[in-house]
C-alpha cells in the first residue's frame, strides 16, 4: 500500500470541495462542500501520521471532526435563518451588499 | 511508533521546549541572500516540483472533470427542491405566512446529536488509557464533560428539550 | 557648526513662543460660541504676545556672541525607537529668529487686519482659531531642532491652510481648491517623509546637528537623493516648477490668508528648508543645480502668469510665485546665495503681504470683486490704500531705495557671481515684474473707472489701514535697515555660511541694467494699461483667435515685438497651467476613478465570485512562492 | 503501544490565567443564560463581562516579563503576546461598551431582540415592544475574545486552528444580530460564514501539508525541520501558502479581503468596531508569529510573495475606498488598506518590524473602535446614518463630534501628531532598513491615495452645505462616551508622547520559540 495514493486522493476531495465552493448555488451545498475540503484535511493529517510514524495527526484530526461539528452548528442557525428570511437558499440571490 | 505531543501518550518522548530565546533579523539579516543557499545538493530543484504540479493537476483536472460531466450527463431539472435548505427529508417548517414562530425542533436535535457525537470521540481514547492516565487525564475529562454538559443545561432551561 | 547652548534666560520660553497661538487655538476651535464676542481679540493678543516674545529672543541672542547664538530647548523625547531617537526639541539660532519674527510681526498684523476685513463674517471665531493655529504650526516649523518635527509643522500648516483656503464653504470653487491644494502638497510631502527616512538610514539620526556634523560620511549619490527630495517638499510647499498648480487656486482664501500663508509665510516654507540643509546642498552639487533650475523656470512661470490674469489676487499670486522662485534659485546658488535668498524672504514677506492686504481693501471697497477690468481710478478714492500700494509696487519691482531693490539687486548679483547667462535671465525677468506690477496699479488705481453699477468704492477702516500703513513703512524701509544697520550677512553667517566671488564687471554696471530693464518694463506696461482704455471683457479664446482680435484690444504696433509675443506666450502658459497641468492632476484622479470603479465592479456581493478570487489569490500565492524556489 | 509512564503536562496556570478567565467566564456567563431570570440578566452579563476583562488585564500586567513556553509547548508567554493581550482586551472592553448602549437607538438596544425572529414579523415586533434585550451575545462575546487571546499565544497549528474557530465563530453569528437593517446584517453573516470557513479550509489543508514536512504540527518544530532538511519539498512551500491564504483572510489582505466591506457594513456597528480592531490584532499577532518563528529560517522565499500581496492591498484598499458612498464600507476598504501597510512590518522580518507592527496594531485598534463608536452615534430617522451624503455639514451642525472624527480619520491618513503617524514611520522605517526601499516607496504613494478619501470625509463634514436629510447625533450613555474618549485620547496621545508604548513594544520584539 502506498500511503502516497492517500495523499492524491485528499487532494482530490479538496479540489473537489473547492470546486464545490465555487459552483454550487444552494447554500448548504457550498457549506457541505466546505466540509469536504475539512475531512480532507482530515485524511491527509492520518496518512501523513502513519507516513511520519507519529500521532500528532490522528490527534489532530480528533480535534478537526470537533470544530467542524461547532461550524455546522453556527453555519446551519445562519442559512436557516436566512432560508425563513428569504425563502431561498441561494447564495446568489441575497446581495444587498456590493461594490 | 514515535511520541505524540500530546497528552494521550506515554511521556519519554515528549519534546522538550527549547529554552532560548530566538529572534530572527538580530544578525546577518542586512545580508540579502544572494548567497544563501539552500543546500539543494545533487537534487534538480525542478524535479523536485514536478511531482507537486503533476499532483496540482491531478487532482484539481479530476475534480474539474467529475463536476463537468456530471453537468454535462446529468439530468437537469431545477425545481423548487433544488433551492431548497434540505434537498432531501422533511421539508423544515410549516411555513407560518407573513411570519411568526418558527419550530425549530430539526434543528435543537441536531445540535444535541453533535453534542454528544463530539463527547464520543473524545472519550473512547480516553478509556482506552484510563489506567495510564493518572488523576490529570480524570480532572481533564471532567472538565472536558462538565464543559460539554453546560449547552446541555442552556438548551434545556430554554426550553429546547420539550417537544410539544 | 557652532555650539549648541541650552536654553536659558529668555530662551527657557522658547516652547512659550508656540504654546500662545496654540493654546489660542485651542481655545477658539473647541471653546464654542460663548468665545464669539472675545475670541477674535484673544486671537491677536496670543499673535502680539508672542511677537513680543521673539523681539525680546532677538535681544537676547544679540547679547551674545555670534557664535553663541544657537539655543536649544528639548522639551521631551518624543519617539524613541531602537537607534532611532526623534525628540520635541527646539533651536533658535539666527536663522530661525528672523523667521520667528517674521511669522509673529507680520501674523499680528494680519491679525489685527482681519479684524476689520473679518468683522462680518459669522463665522469670524473660527478663521481666527485657524489662523492661530497656523501660525503655531509654523513656528514649530521654524523652530524645531530635527527633520521630524519640521515634517510635524510641515503637515500642520499644510492643514491650517487647507482650511482656510476653504474657509468660505459655500464656495464650492474653494471647497475644490482647499481639496487641490491639501493634495499636491501631499505630493511635495512624500518627498519630505523620504527624505527624512533616507536621513536616518544613511546617519542614524534626523535632528539638524547630527545630520549636517555627519554630511561627509555620506555618498555624494545619497546627498543628491536626499537634495532632490527635499526639493520636491520644498516645490509643493512654495509652489513652484512642477507643483505650482495649486497657488492660483487658493486665492479662493479670504484675503488675510492670502497674505498670511500665500505670501509671506507659509510658501517660503520651501526657501527654508533648502537654506536649512545647506550642508547637504553644499556637498551635493547635482541637487543644488536643480534646485537652480526649478528657481529659474517658476521665476519665468510666475512673472508670465502674474502677466496674464485679471484677478487682482491671481495676478499676485502669480508674482508670489516668481518671487519665491528668485529666493529658491538663489538658496540653489551655495553660499553665495543663501544669505540673499533669506534676505529676500524677509523684504518679500513684508512687501507683498502689504500688496495683498492692499489688494483686499480695494475688494473691500469693491463689493470683493477681484477683477482688475472692473476697477480703474480709483488713486483719488482710496488715498491710503493707493500710497501704500505704491509703496509695496516700488518695493516689488525694485527701485531703489525700497527694499525690495536691495535684496533682488543682491540675488541678480550673486546670479552673475556664478554665470553670466542665469544672470541675464534674472533681468529679464525682472523687467516681466515692472511689466506687471505696472499693468495691475494702471489697470487698478489709474485709468477711467470701469466699476460695476452700485459700486460705491470708499476707503476701508483704520483698524485695517494701520496695518497696510506699517507694511508700506517696512517696504520702504526694511532693505536699508537690514542691509546696513542690521548686517544680515554677518548676522547669518554662522549658520548658512556666506561666500562672495568677484564678478567681471563692476557692481554698479549691473544695478544698473537691471534698473533700465525693470523701468522699460514698466513703462510698456504704462503704455499698454496707463494710457490705453483697458476693455470691460477680458479678451477671448485661444491666443490665435486672440492673435487674430489684436485690433480689437488695441496693441499697438510699436509693442508687437515685446508685448504681444510675451501675452500670448503669458496666455498659452496660463492655458497650459490651467489645462496642462491641471489636466495632467485630473487625468491621474480620472484614471484612478476608472480604476477604482473597475475594482469595485469586481465587489459583485456573490459569495462565489468572492471565493473565486480567493483561489485566484491561492494560486498567486503559490505561484510566487514557486517562482522564487525556481530561481 | 501504550507501555510507557503517563506525565501530565506542565501548565503554567498563572501565566495562562487571562485565557483562563475569559473562557471561564464564558461558560459562567452561558450558565447566567440559562438560570438567571430575564430582567437580571443583563446587568449580570455586563458585571461579568467588564469585570473579568479587568481582571484578566490585571493578569496580564502583573505578569509583564514573563517569558514562558508552557502545555507541552503548544501555549507561548512571550513579549508580543502579552502585548498583543493587553490590546486585545482593551479594546474588547471598548468594544462591549460599544455593545452595550441602549440609549442611541430609540427602541433599545443594537442587536434584535430576538435572533431567530423573522424580520418584519409580527414576533420580533411584540419581543421589540416588551423592551426584551439581546443578552446571548455576551457568552459569544467572550467566547470570541478568549479565542483571540489563544490565538496570539499558539504555538503549534493545532491550537491556531482551534483558537481561530473559536475567534470566528462567534463573529460569524454576531454579524448577524442588527436590530436594523436585518436583511444586511444577516446577509452579511452568511458571507463571513462561507468565506471565512472557507479559508479556514485552507488553513488546515495547509497545516496538513506542514505536519507532512515536518512530522509536527509545532512552530518552532517546523522551524527545525526546515533548518535540517537539506532538500525542501514541494510539501512544505505548498503548506506555507495554503496556511498564509487563511491567515491573510482574517487580516483582509487582497485578494483575499472581499468579504470585508460587505461584513463591516451589514454587521451592527459596535460588532464592527470590535471586529475592526481585534480581529486584525488577533490575526496579524498569529501572522507575525506563523512567519517569524516557523518560517524565519525561509524568509526570501516569502517575502517576495508578501510583497506582491502588499502592494496589491494597499493600493486596492486606498483606490477602491475612493469611490465609496457608504461611510462603514469606505471604513471597511480603509482597514484593507491599513493591513497593507501593517504587512511592510511583517516584510521587515526583523526585530523593529515586528515591534513596529505592534505599535501599528494598537494604534489602528483605537483609531478604528473610536471611528465606529461616532458611527454608531450619528443617526437618521431609519437607523444609522451611513450614507455618506447624510455627513454633509456634519462638522458644522455637531463641531464636537466632527471634530473628533477628523482626528480619527487624520490619525488613519497618518498625520503628524496623531498615533496614525508615529505607527506609519515605525514600520516604514523598518521596512526601509531592511532594505524594502522601493516597497516603502509604493507605501508612502498608496498612503498619498488613502489621503484622500480620508481628507473627503473631512472635507465633508466641514466644507459641504448640509444634506437635506441631515443626519443628527444622537447623545450616547456613557458607555459610548467612555469608548470614543478612550479612542480619541489614545489616538491623540499616542501621536505627541509615543514614547511609554514604544518601549514597551521595543521590550517585546522577540518571539520566544
Amino acid at each position: 500500500m502506498n500511503p502516497s495514493n492517500y495523499i492524491l486522493l485528499s487532494a482530490v476531495l479538496f479540489s473537489i470541495g473547492a470546486i464545490g465552493v465555487l459552483v454550487r448555488r444552494n447554500a448548504i451545498i457550498v457549506f457541505m462542500s466546505v466540509e469536504l475540503m475539512l475531512n480532507a484535511a482530515n485524511l491527509s493529517f492520518v496518512t501523513f501520521a502513519r507516513m511520519n510514524g507519529n500521532l500528532d495527526g490522528q490527534v489532530v484530526a480528533f480535534f478537526v471532526m470537533v470544530v467542524a461539528a461547532a461550524e455546522v452548528v453556527i453555519g446551519l442557525a445562519i442559512i436557516v435563518t436566512i432560508f425563513r428570511t428569504r425563502r431561498s437558499a441561494s447564495i446568489d440571490e441575497p446581495s444587498l451588499l456590493k461594490y | 511508533m514515535e511520541s505524540s505531543r500530546f497528552i494521550v501518550l506515554p511521556a519519554p518522548l515528549i519534546h522538550e521546549a527549547p529554552e532560548h530565546y530566538a529572534c530572527i533579523g538580530r544578525e546577518g539579516f542586512h545580508k540579502r541572500a544572494k548567497s544563501f543557499s539552500y543546500e539543494q545538493g545533487a537534487i534538480d530543484p525542478v524535479n523536485v516540483y514536478t511531482p507537486i504540479l503533476i499532483l496540482g493537476i491531478l487532482a484539481f483536472g479530476f475534480a474539474a472533470f467529475s463536476i463537468i460531466i456530471a453537468t454535462l450527463t446529468g439530468p437537469k431539472r431545477y425545481n423548487r427542491a433544488k433551492v431548497d435548505a434540505y434537498e432531501c427529508g422533511i421539508e423544515p417548517t410549516p411555513q407560518p405566512m407573513g411570519g411568526g414562530r418558527f419550530p425549530v425542533k430539526y434543528y435543537l436535535t441536531a445540535m444535541m446529536f453533535i453534542i454528544f457525537d463530539i463527547e464520543l470521540v473524545f472519550l473512547y481514547p480516553w478509556a482506552v488509557a484510563f489506567d495510564q492516565l493518572e488523576l490529570f487525564g480524570f480532572l481533564a475529562m471532567a472538565l472536558f464533560l462538565f464543559n460539554l454538559a453546560v449547552p446541555f443545561v442552556y438548551e434545556w432551561r430554554r426550553g429546547g428539550l420539550e417537544w410539544d | 557648526m557652532t555650539e549648541l547652548m541650552p536654553a536659558e534666560g529668555v530662551f527657557s520660553l522658547i516652547w512659550l513662543l508656540i504654546a500662545l497661538p496654540l493654546a489660542g487655538a485651542i481655545v477658539l476651535l473647541f471653546g464654542g460660541r460663548r468665545t464669539n464676542s472675545w475670541g477674535p481679540y484673544l486671537g491677536v493678543l496670543t499673535v502680539s504676545a508672542s511677537a513680543v516674545l521673539g523681539v525680546l529672543m532677538l535681544l537676547g541672542l544679540l547679547d551674545r556672541p555670534a557664535e553663541e547664538r544657537t539655543v536649544e530647548q528639548t522639551l521631551f523625547t518624543w519617539v524613541f525607537v531602537g537607534d532611532f531617537q526623534a525628540d520635541m526639541a527646539f533651536q533658535l539660532d539666527q536663522l530661525s529668529m528672523v523667521f520667528v519674527l517674521l511669522i509673529t510681526i507680520v501674523g499680528a498684523l494680519i491679525h489685527v487686519y482681519s479684524l476689520g476685513y473679518m468683522a462680518h463674517d459669522p463665522d469670524r471665531r473660527k478663521f481666527f482659531g485657524y489662523l492661530n493655529l497656523f501660525v503655531a504650526a509654523m513656528l514649530l516649523l521654524v523652530l524645531a531642532n530635527n527633520y521630524l518635527l519640521v515634517y510635524v509643522g510641515w503637515e500642520g500648516v499644510g492643514l491650517a491652510s487647507f482650511l482656510l483656503i476653504g474657509f468660505w464653504q459655500a464656495k464650492p470653487s474653494a471647497a475644490a481648491a482647499a481639496k487641490k491644494a491639501f493634495i499636491i502638497n501631499r505630493v511635495g510631502d512624500v518627498g519630505l517623509s523620504l527624505a527624512i527616512m533616507l536621513m536616518f538610514v544613511t546617519f542614524g539620526s534626523v535632528s539638524f546637528d547630527d545630520v549636517f556634523r555627519s554630511t561627509s560620511e555620506a555618498s555624494e549619490g545619497t546627498l543628491t537623493a536626499i537634495g532632490l527630495l527635499l526639493l520636491l517638499a520644498a516645490a509643493g510647499k512654495s509652489a513652484q516648477f512642477p507643483l505650482q498648480a495649486w497657488l492660483l487656486d487658493a486665492m479662493e482664501g479670504p484675503t488675510p490668508v492670502s497674505a498670511l500663508i500665500h505670501a509671506a509665510t507659509m510658501v517660503t516654507a520651501g526657501v527654508y528648508l533648502i537654506v536649512r540643509s545647506n550642508a547637504i546642498y553644499n556637498a551635493a552639487v547635482w541637487a543644488a543645480t536643480a534646485v537652480v533650475i526649478v528657481g529659474l523656470i517658476t521665476i519665468f512661470m510666475g512673472a508670465i502668469i502674474g502677466s496674464a490674469k485679471d484677478d487682482i489676487k491671481k495676478s499676485l499670486a502669480g508674482s508670489t510665485m516668481s518671487q519665491i522662485g528668485y529666493m529658491i534659485f538663489a538658496a540653489g546658488l551655495g553660499p553665495i546665495g543663501y544669505v540673499f535668498a533669506i534676505f529676500h524672504l524677509l523684504t518679500h514677506g513684508v512687501f507683498k503681504a502689504g500688496l495683498f492686504l492692499g489688494a483686499g481693501s480695494v475688494m473691500h471697497g469693491m463689493n470683493d470683486n477681484v477683477n482688475m477690468r472692473r476697477y480703474g481710478a480709483l488713486k483719488g478714492l482710496m488715498v491710503i490704500t493707493f500710497i501704500t500700494f505704491m509703496a509695496g509696487y516700488l518695493a516689488i519691482i525694485g527701485i531703489p531705495p525700497f527694499s525690495g531693490f536691495w535684496s533682488k539687486d543682491e540675488i541678480i548679483h550673486a546670479a552673475f557671481e556664478r554665470n553670466a547667462f542665469i544672470g541675464i535671465a534674472t533681468i529679464l525677468a525682472a523687467g516681466i515684474t515692472g511689466f506687471y506690477m505696472t499693468r495691475m496699479i494702471a489697470m487698478t488705481f489709474f485709468g477711467k473707472p470701469r466699476w460695476e453699477e452700485g459700486v460705491h468704492p470708499h476707503e476701508s477702516p483704520a483698524v485695517m489701514t494701520i496695518p497696510l500703513i506699517i507694511l508700506a513703512l517696512g517696504s520702504t524701509f526694511m532693505g536699508m535697515a537690514l542691509l546696513f544697520w542690521g548686517n544680515i550677512e554677518s548676522w547669518l553667517e554662522p549658520v548658512t555660511g556666506f561666500a562672495s566671488e568677484p564678478t567681471p564687471l563692476p557692481t554698479m554696471f549691473y544695478i544698473g541694467v537691471t534698473l533700465v530693464v525693470v523701468i522699460i518694463g514698466a513703462v510698456i506696461g504704462w503704455i499698454t494699461y496707463g494710457v490705453k482704455p483697458v476693455p470691460i471683457d477680458p479678451p477671448h479664446g485661444s491666443w490665435l483667435t486672440r492673435a487674430a482680435r489684436k485690433d480689437l484690444y488695441g496693441d499697438a504696433v510699436n509693442d508687437v515685438l515685446v508685448v504681444q509675443p510675451s501675452l500670448a506666450t503669458a496666455r498659452y502658459l496660463s492655458w497650459f497651467d490651467d489645462k496642462g497641468i491641471d489636466g495632467f492632476v485630473n487625468g491621474i484622479a480620472r484614471w484612478v476613478g476608472l480604476l477604482a470603479n473597475t475594482l469595485r465592479r469586481t465587489q459583485s456581493g456573490l459569495v462565489r465570485s468572492y471565493a473565486l478570487s480567493m483561489v485566484g489569490g491561492v494560486f498567486v500565492v503559490v505561484l510566487a512562492l514557486l517562482l522564487v524556489r525556481m530561481n | 503501544m501504550n507501555t510507557g509512564t503517563f506525565n501530565p503536562p506542565e501548565i503554567d496556570y498563572l501565566a495562562i490565567a487571562p485565557i483562563l478567565i475569559i473562557f471561564g467566564t464564558a461558560v459562567l456567563s452561558v450558565l447566567v443564560e440559562a438560570f438567571v431570570g430575564r430582567t437580571a440578566r443583563r446587568p449580570v452579563q455586563l458585571v461579568l463581562v467588564i469585570g473579568s476583562l479587568l481582571v484578566a488585564l490585571y493578569f496580564v500586567i502583573s505578569q509583564a516579563g514573563t517569558r514562558t513556553i508552557t502545555a507541552n509547548g503548544a501555549l507561548v508567554i512571550d513579549g508580543p503576546a502579552l502585548v498583543l493581550w493587553g490590546a486585545l482586551l482593551v479594546l474588547s472592553l471598548l468594544g462591549a461598551m460599544l455593545m452595550a448602549e441602549r440609549t442611541l437607538d430609540p427602541s433599545g438596544d443594537v442587536f434584535a431582540a430576538r435572533a431567530a425572529a423573522l424580520p418584519g414579523s409580527e414576533d420580533e415586533r411584540q419581543f421589540t415592544q416588551r423592551g426584551w434585550v439581546q443578552t446571548e451575545v455576551w457568552p459569544l462575546f467572550l467566547f470570541s475574545v478568549s479565542g483571540m487571546l489563544m490565538f496570539v499565544a499558539a504555538n503549534d497549528l493545532l491550537l491556531m486552528f482551534v483558537a481561530l474557530e473559536v475567534m470566528s465563530l462567534p463573529l460569524y453569528l454576531l454579524a448577524g444580530m442588527a436590530r436594523r437593517r436585518r436583511l444586511l446584517s444577516q446577509e452579511s453573516a452568511l458571507k463571513y460564514f462561507l468565506l471565512g470557513a472557507f479559508s479556514s479550509a485552507f488553513f488546515l489543508y495547509g497545516a496538513s501539508l506542514l505536519y507532512g514536512f515536518s512530522g509536527t504540527v509545532s512552530l518552532p518544530g517546523i522551524a527545525e525541520a526546515i533548518s535540517a532538511k537539506p532538500s525542501q519539498g514541494p510539501l512544505l512551500i505548498l503548506g506555507m501558502a495554503l496556511l498564509v491564504v487563511g491567515l491573510l483572510f482574517k487580516v483582509g489582505a487582497v485578494p483575499f479581503h472581499q468579504w470585508t466591506p460587505d461584513v463591516y457594513q451589514g454587521a451592527p456597528s459596535a460588532v464592527t468596531g470590535f471586529m475592526a480592531a481585534t480581529v486584525k490584532i488577533a490575526a496579524f499577532g498569529a501572522l507575525l508569529r506563523v512567519m517569524y518563528v516557523a518560517f524565519g529560517g525561509i524568509r526570501w522565499d516569502w517575502e517576495p510573495m508578501l510583497w506582491v500581496i502588499a502592494i496589491l492591498t494597499m493600493f486596492v484598499g486606498s483606490i477602491v475606498a475612493l469611490v465609496q458612498t457608504d461611510i462603514k464600507r469606505m471604513l471597511a476598504y480603509s482597514s484593507i488598506a491599513q493591513s497593507g501597510f501593517i504587512m511592510l512590518g511583517v516584510i521587515a522580518a526583523s526585530a523593529e518590524g515586528l515591534s513596529a507592527s505592534l505599535f501599528y496594531l494598537i494604534a489602528y485598534g483605537f483609531g478604528t473602535i473610536g471611528a465606529f463608536a461616532v458611527i454608531s452615534m450619528v443617526r437618521q430617522s431609519g437607523g444609522e446614518a451611513t450614507s455618506l451624503s447624510a455627513w454633509a455639514g456634519l462638522g458644522r451642525t455637531s463641531p464636537v463630534i466632527g471634530a473628533v472624527f477628523a482626528v480619527f480619520m487624520l490619525s488613519l491618513a497618518g498625520i503628524p501628531l496623531t498615533s496614525g503617524f508615529v505607527a506609519k514611520f515605525g514600520v516604514f522605517a523598518a521596512a526601509i532598513e531592511s532594505g524594502d526601499t522601493w516597497l516603502v516607496i509604493a507605501a508612502v504613494v498608496a498612503s498619498i491615495i488613502a489621503a484622500f478619501f480620508y481628507v473627503r470625509v473631512i472635507v465633508l463634514m466641514y466644507f459641504s452645505a448640509p444634506a437635506k436629510e441631515p443626519a443628527v447625533v444622537a447623545v450616547p450613555s456613557a458607555f459610548t462616551t467612555i469608548a470614543l474618549a478612550a479612542g480619541v485620547t489614545v489616538t491623540v496621545v499616542l501621536g505627541i508622547i509615543p514614547q511609554p508604548l514604544l518601549e514597551l513594544v521595543a521590550n517585546a520584539d522577540v518571539f520566544l520559540r
